[in-house]
């Protein structure tokens, strides 16, 4: 069974269409990316996913459960945990109050990680535990986005964007736990618009065009489908 | 005139016993591309902050021109020709292309406080706008509203009303953030464009940018200065290879 | 020699604020029934009551009553509570001449400097209460005074003209606090009161703020020690505040329910339609219709000079009282009462609140002429 | 005996503990008001007016049903925060991402609405509503005679605003309310059921409004107008202390109290623009009240 | 785009209509009260709507012009143009003090400093002695204007048109002025205009003092068409009413205010004239109570207004109009 599911997802934000039908799946496990042009409708693919856009229609599965009905928070509980692309730190809570937020998952499958290894993680958080959250800067913002999702025991995580704005060496290091992540048995789907960060990480591509899949394949196709990235991605 | 456009001393910013930006002393070669970078949290916004006084600064001294403009409020920074851009992307959303940039125009005519007068006269003042726009290539756009521009052609927008300010200096903080690579390339060459006969000052993440326009890099890391120099320089310096750039800093590539 | 061939009254009072149960919907009812009571003709016309709530607001008073007289061809304006409205109103129906009777409205500028041959006062005004409640409580051994007064201008002048009547009556004055409008808490107040070691409280204030401080008097045990006296209350205060807070208090009104049999037929003939007692503006809204009816009955016209004239040459003898209403400056002179809150065991039935201790003679109770402020009094 | 500016110290310190027992109900006022701001960022100018009806029930309960005051002590707010359930999903639902004017203006016409209800069933001169037996009397102490239910008022309204506190800013469910108003949606995909939390915060604020009408109806006439009049200062107060913070709104509210007793020996007359006087003079000094955050 | 040419021909043919309403049997007064309103609410818009200042304390320009008017001309007996100036420029002062007080401010602190200090003015008006307390400043005169006799009516009602159309030419020329476009840009994005070296406060404060005397204009205006000043001109609560007046209309459109203070002012005249006509055609006697709870009736209207007109008449009739233009337009 697949750990996500997705079937003919058309999605809307107001009156706009802006999914047209997108199909893909990720077994457990797995490290899947979208790509694709600024627009091209890779968030709100994530945020559909999530029941965070307007009007949804198709099919998602989450482990084999449909979601399409749930409101945000059950499907939430199915296991799945969400960093957004414009990070989502509250300002009204301090670093850690905004760390200890999510609640633990009722169907969550992996075990949740302890403060203590976070804050091993990212020592900057642990720096500026008590100061409010949106007062650390843009990217230490962005890892307390990351960290946080990693306490509540979800095993299917979707990040945005993760990489944007962070310096050199704090890429490197979310590269690396996303390795460690994918070898605990975390189901991965990542948004990237660094494709040098993603390319090594990921099992399986993804590209979105105006809200449909133009191209899907195994990371082991990258190679042969190298000059067809191209052309997709460039302008 | 001295060399240098912008200088400060020993400049400081707490924030509730947190010290953000810690005795930097930056010079800044007129005419040059200046560089700020540094890991996330470093202090660089709040660098810039402190330069416009959008921040009171806790300690040192900022001067202009040899003046010192520690005590003076933002606005008149701005008026001896310091004009910024922000990180987040600052349009009048509601205001067309053209009256953008118009804004920043308007302020020489000395009619800002007539109330009285009709638009008539600030109509002179569009062929010079159409001008600037033309060199973002937004003249196209210029009756559309702000707000209805993409991501990319807002920065462009913003770029092209700092520039009707006839700025000194111009403050660029992270002006690539958020773009895709087309607009990276086009914002970079514009920036280069429009830096002949001025000096800049800019925040960026993206090491193909800084590499490719900067004359010269600071690198900022817990709020004081570790490095500073050319990209060659600095790229080859080992605390900002440990602090900032990693293991794969020879690849010239950045975050983006 | 009926103007539109209809009389037309119109009341402007509040209807849903602090002062609409003194009169609001109830003294609209009480006009409708003298109308009824004339069968609704008069002089072979029609009659036809409007009616407007100004909420306390003088210009939305003024701009109704001058939109009244200017396009529904109104023949009597009838001003209910308060006192800036009414003094508005006042200067329109002089600009437009047509007859303006104050009811619920106290002050006593109305026949004094903004008198106005067009105005007739009917109830009461702050003279009167001051020198009935005043004079009465200070003769019956009240002889030190302290008030708690609205910071208000009718709070001073009901302190300042009660004052002067306690001196006259050999009482004196030991201090006074002022309170602002709506002031919810009197604990305070009440302590400062207290500590002067006064025997009366002189409460110059009105409505809600009356009816708390006379609360909090009983909680903090203030009426152990000193007597209140209600300088501007009504029995619908009394009601709501119930007899076990108010016995034995002091207040002085023009009219009481019960205190003759035909008031007491037409009060229970009120209750069957408002389900509560009138309060002494109400019956007075009954009686100044009634009284204004019948002199166009008697002039058959509703010329404004000749009905006003045929009012004021005529002695008023109903159930709500006898007197008449003085030429010079059209106030209503008639008896007042000084009444005392009877304990929950003397009363009797619903609603019998008040036993009558004096009755207070029109001119002595009202501003003499020789004392008034009207320039249309000649001295 | 000393005196102070021509005041004797007792009578001075009897005026201060007035001050308090009024600031307890400010203090309690405000904190629900701040809560709502803080949770929901809605004005809720309807504040005063659910007070009113947590008097009207207390009052209510007896006159129809004999319930005493211990009793409609727990059951109004518990109605009252029914009637908030209804009125967030009805109508204050639609307002959380505009500005506040809107909220404030919708829950002002609340406002008017329950007002004019109330005075058109029981007119607006009010009702009476006794001490309960168990607080009757008074206490001396010393310096003044202490009614014994108001200091109850100041027991039972500090014990909630400390209760209150603790649970919004020491609790991690207080955390999660926090969250909840600043970014919902995102909360709300972390696996929290907001709109449950929203419509209980709401419930909770305007709970805390009945409790102090039912509190507040022995010592007050229990009138339509009695929110209305108290609305404008508890607004100034949670102005004071600073929008949304709770700790602020509750010194403030007592310590508003004792600046207004201290103006009605002083200058009793100004005692209802004092708030305002201290209003304009802390927002000069400090842009976002005493205990607010600037932005 | 064609609506745009003729704007002016537009409000021409609005006051025109209005000049003819009084011979259309239209009540004059009550259009002069309207037309005061409609200028205090268009002030206020200037600077709610164009500025995004929101002042709670409006009514304290309205009561001082108010009070400041019907003294000049009572009391001191100054010409009528010159009473009204007086009460302006007395607006003004205070607006001046209120501004360079609260303009440092943001937010909901500027609306609360705002209130605040109108407040501490309606307790000075509560206590000087020149304002009569609760019974006001009774019988202003209103004398003559420029050689006009105003005691008729109908000559007041031209006089007091022309003085409205005044302080709404200075509206529209201050909003299509080079001052207006940079206070629309500090209402988009003041940090921006701040970078653009515009002393932001100062703007503030030149559009403060200008809604002030505007609101002023008003207020005296009132007080000479009423023949009072009382205490509801200076009230917290009509600063609310205003604030009601600009939503209800459209905030940021210039005509919103002026329907919006219509529709509040023929409520509060004329909704027990309302009541009384729905009960006699429908025969259901509870309408007849409509006149009792004009604050019950207005409460409804807030709520639907919020709910489903929140940008207000004329807001939502130009969105409604953009919508239908745009599938057009494309
Ligand atoms: N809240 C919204 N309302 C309306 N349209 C939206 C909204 N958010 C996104 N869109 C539109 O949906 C389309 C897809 O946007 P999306 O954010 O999913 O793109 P993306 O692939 O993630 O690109 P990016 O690189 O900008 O993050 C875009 O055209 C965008 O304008
Ligand atoms: N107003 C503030 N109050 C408290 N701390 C602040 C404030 N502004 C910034 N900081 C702190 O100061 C430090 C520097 O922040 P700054 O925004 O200048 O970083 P930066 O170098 O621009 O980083 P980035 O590249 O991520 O944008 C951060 O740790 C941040 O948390
Ligand atoms: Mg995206
Ligand atoms: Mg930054």
């Amino acid at each position: 069974m697949n750990a996500l599911e997705i079937r003919d997802l058309h999605a809307w934000y107001g009156e706009s269409h802006i999914l047209h039908g997108i199909n893909m799946s990720v077994q457990r496990g797995q490290v899947l990316t979208l790509l694709g042009r600024n627009g091209a409708g890779r968030t709100t693919t994530l945020r559909a996913i999530m029941g965070l856009t307007g009007r949804r229609q198709g099919s998602i599965r989450v482990h084999g459960e449909e979601t399409i009905a749930l409101p945000t928070h059950r499907i939430a509980h199915l296991g799945l945990g969400y960093c957004p692309e414009e990070r989502g730190i509250f300002a009204s809570l301090t670093t850690e109050e905004n760390l200890r937020l999510p609640p633990r998952l009722s169907g969550g499958r992996a075990t949740p990680m302890t403060e203590a290894q976070i804050y091993e993680m990212f020592p900057n958080l642990a720096e500026r535990r008590n100061s409010p959250g949106t007062r650390l800067s843009g990217g230490e913002q962005q890892m307390l986005a990351v960290a946080r999702i990693l306490r509540t025991g979800a095993d299917i995580l979707l990040l945005d964007e993760i990489s944007e704005g962070l310096a050199p060496v704090i890429v490197q290091a979310l590269a690396r736990m996303i390795t460690t992540l994918k070898a605990q048995g975390f189901t991965i789907v990542m948004v990237e618009q660094n494709f040098r960060f993603a390319a090594p990480l990921a099992d399986h591509f993804i590209v979105v065009e105006h809200g449909e899949v133009v191209a899907s394949f195994p990371a082991s196709e990258l190679a042969a489908q190298q000059a067809k990235l191209d052309e997709l991605l460039s302008v | 005139m001295s060399e240098l456009i912008l200088e400060t001393r020993g400049l400081g910013k707490d924030f509730k016993g947190f010290t953000a930006v810690d005795g930097v002393n930056l010079q800044v070669a007129r005419g040059a591309i200046h560089a700020l970078i540094g890991p996330n949290g470093a202090g660089k916004t709040t660098c810039f902050n402190l330069l416009t006084k959008f921040l009171e600064p806790t300690r040192g001294q900022i001067l202009f021109n040899g003046v010192d403009i520690t005590g003076e409020r933002p606005a008149e920074i701005a008026r001896r020709g310091v004009i910024r851009s922000f990180q987040i992307s600052a349009v009048f959303p509601h205001l067309t292309v053209l009256e953008n940039v118009r804004i920043g125009l308007q302020r020489f005519t000395g009619t800002s406080f007539h109330f009285w007068k009709g638009l008539t006269g600030l109509k002179q003042l569009d062929a010079r706008v159409l001008a600037l726009l033309e060199l973002v290539d937004l003249r196209e756009m210029a009756s559309l509203k702000a707000g209805d521009l993409p991501y990319g052609r807002k920065r462009a927008l913003e770029i092209a009303t700092t520039m009707a300010m006839e700025p000194a200096l111009m403050l660029l903080d992270e002006p690539t953030q958020g773009m895709g690579h087309e607009d990276v390339d086009r914002v970079t060459a514009l920036i280069k464009r429009v830096a002949e006969g001025r000096t800049v000052l800019m925040v960026e993440h993206n090491m193909k940018v800084v590499s490719t326009i900067a004359d010269r890099i600071t690198v900022l890391a817990r709020g004081s200065v570790l490095a500073e120099g050319d990209y060659a320089e600095v790229s080859r310096h080992p605390a900002v290879l440990e602090a900032y750039m990693g293991t794969e800093a020879t690849e010239l590539q950045g975050a983006h | 020699q009926i103007s539109g061939d209809v009389i037309k009254i119109g009341i402007i009072t509040d209807m849903s604020s602090v002062y609409a149960d003194i009169d609001g919907a109830g003294g609209v009812e009480a006009i409708k029934m003298a109308v009824a009571d004339m069968k609704g003709m008069v002089a072979g016309k029609k009659i036809e009551v409007i009616f407007a709530d100004h909420q306390n607001k003088a210009d939305v008073a003024a701009s109704k009553a001058r939109e009244w007289i200017d396009t529904q061809g109104l023949d009597l304006l009838i001003g209910g509570t308060n006192s800036g409205a009414s003094l508005a109103m006042a200067k329109i129906a002089a600009e437009k001449k047509k007859p303006f009777i104050v009811i619920g409205a106290g002050s006593a500028r109305l026949t004094n400097e903004d008198c106005s041959p067009y105005t007739i006062h009917y109830a009461y005004d702050t003279v009167a209460l001051a020198n009935g409640t005043g004079a009465a409580v200070t003769k019956g051994g009240g002889k030190s005074w302290y008030f708690l007064t609205a910071d208000y201008a009718f709070g001073a002048s009901l302190q300042a003209d009660t004052a002067a009547v306690v001196a006259k009556s050999g009482g004196k004055v030991v201090g006074s606090v002022k309170h602002p409008l709506n002031a919810s808490d009197f604990s305070s107040f009440l302590l400062q009161a207290q500590g002067s070691g006064a025997q009366i409280l002189g409460l110059a204030n009105a409505g809600g703020d009356t009816i708390n401080a006379v609360k909090a008097a009983n909680e903090f045990g203030v009426t152990k020690t000193m007597k209140l006296a209600g300088l501007l209350m009504f029995i619908n205060d009394i009601h709501s505040l119930g007899l076990k807070t108010t016995e034995g208090m002091y207040l002085t009104d023009s009219w009481y329910w019960n205190q003759t049999p035909e008031a007491r037929a037409w009060s229970r003939r009120f209750f069957e339609k408002m389900k509560r007692m009138p309060s002494s503006l109400q019956a007075a809204d009954y009686s100044a219709t009634w009284n204004y009816l019948k002199a166009v009955e008697a002039t058959k016209t509703d010329d404004a000079d000749k009905v006003i004239a045929q009012m004021k040459a005529t002695p008023i003898n109903d159930f709500f009282s006898k007197g008449q209403i003085r030429k010079e400056d059209g106030r209503f002179v008639h008896d007042m009462f000084l009444l005392q809150v009877k304990s929950q065991k003397d009363s009797v039935e619903p609603w019998d609140y008040f036993k009558v201790v004096t009755r207070i003679p029109g001119e002595e109770a009202f501003t003499k002429l020789a004392d008034s402020k009207c320039p249309a009094v000649k001295k | 005996m000393t005196d102070f500016f021509g005041i004797p110290l007792p009578a001075l310190l009897g005026q201060l503990l007035l001050g308090l027992v009024n600031g307890s109900f400010y203090a309690m006022l405000s904190l629900g008001l701040a809560v709502i701001f803080g949770m929901l960022n809605i004005i809720n100018f309807a504040h005063g007016a659910l007070y009113m009806m947590g008097a009207f029930l207390a009052w209510m309960g007896l006159e129809y049903l004999g319930l005493n005051y211990w009793v409609m002590l727990l059951l109004a707010p518990l109605l009252v925060g029914v009637l908030g359930i209804l009125i967030e999903r009805l109508l204050l639902q639609w307002l959380y991402k505009l500005d506040h004017i809107y909220g404030l203006l919708l829950t002002f016409g609340i406002t008017l609405v329950m007002e004019g209800i109330f005075r058109s069933f029981y007119g607006v001169s009010g009702q009476q509503y006794a001490v309960p037996e168990a607080l009757q009397g008074a206490t001396n102490l010393g310096f003044m005679v202490l009614p014994n239910y108001r200091a109850w008022v100041v027991v039972a309204s500090i014990t909630v605003c400390l209760a209150v506190w603790a649970l919004i800013e020491k609790t991690s469910l207080g955390a999660t309310l926090r969250a909840g108003t600043e970014n919902p949606k995102l909360v709300q995909a972390f696996g929290i059921n907001v709109p449950r939390m929203i419509t209980l915060t709401y419930a909770g604020g305007v709970a805390l409004a009945a409790f102090a009408g039912v509190l507040a109806a022995p010592i007050l006439q229990v009138t339509a107008l009695m929110g209305s009049n108290l609305i404008i200062v508890v607004f100034a107060v949670v102005v004071i202390g600073g929008m949304g913070s709770i700790l602020g709104s509750i010194l403030t509210g007592l310590g508003l109290g004792l600046v207004e007793g201290l103006t009605k020996v002083f200058y009793p007359e100004a005692s209802s623009t004092v708030v305002f006087v201290v209003m304009a003079l802390v927002l000069l000094v400090r842009p976002a009240g005493l205990f607010g955050k600037e932005k | 785009m064609n609506r745009h040419h003729h704007p002016l021909l537009g409000y021409g043919l609005l006051f025109g209509a209005i000049a003819l309403l009084p011979a259309l049997g239209v009540y004059p007064i009550f259009v002069m009260k309207v037309l005061c309103f409609a200028l205090f609410a268009c002030a206020f818009n200037l600077l709610v709507g164009f500025t995004g200042l929101l002042s709670f304390g409006h009514a304290a320009f309205l009561g001082t012009a108010a009070y400041g008017a019907g003294h000049a001309l009572k009391v001191w007996g100054l010409p009528t143009p010159l009473g009204l100036l007086f009460g302006m420029l007395a607006a003004g002062g205070v607006g001046l003090v209120f501004g360079l007080l609260a303009i440092r401010r943001t937010g909901i602190y500027f609306s609360m400093i705002t209130l605040a200090l109108s407040q501490m003015l309606f307790f000075f008006f509560l206590q000087a002695p020149f304002t009569g307390g609760e019974d006001g400043l009774q019988s202003v005169p209103r004398g003559h204007f420029l050689g006009i006799e105003l005691a008729n009516d109908l000559s007041l009602y031209y006089v007091v048109l022309g003085l409205f159309i005044a302080g709404f030419w200075v509206i529209y020329r201050t909003v299509h002025s080079p001052f207006g476009q940079v206070l629309t840009s500090i209402r988009e994005n003041e940090p921006r205009a701040i970078s653009l070296g515009y002393d932001v406060d100062r703007f503030k404060l030149l559009a403060f003092v200008l809604s002030a005397m505007l609101a002023g204009l008003a207020g005296a205006t009132k007080t000479l068409v009423l023949g009072f000043a009382t205490l509801t001109d200076a009230v917290w609560t009509t600063s609310g009413l205003v604030i009601l007046m600009t939503l209800v209309g459209g905030m940021g459109t210039l005509v919103g205010p002026m329907l919006g203070a219509l529709v509040i002012i023929a409520l509060e005249n004329k909704i027990g004239d309302l009541g009384k006509a729905l009960a006699d055609v429908s025969g259901i006697s509870w309408f007849n109570g409509l006149g009792e709870s004009v604050s019950l009736v207005t409460g409804l209207i807030f709520i639907v207004c919020v709910l489903a007109f929140r940008r207000g008449l004329v807001g939502e009739a130009l969105a409604w109009w953009e919508r239908r233009q745009a599938p057009a337009g494309r």
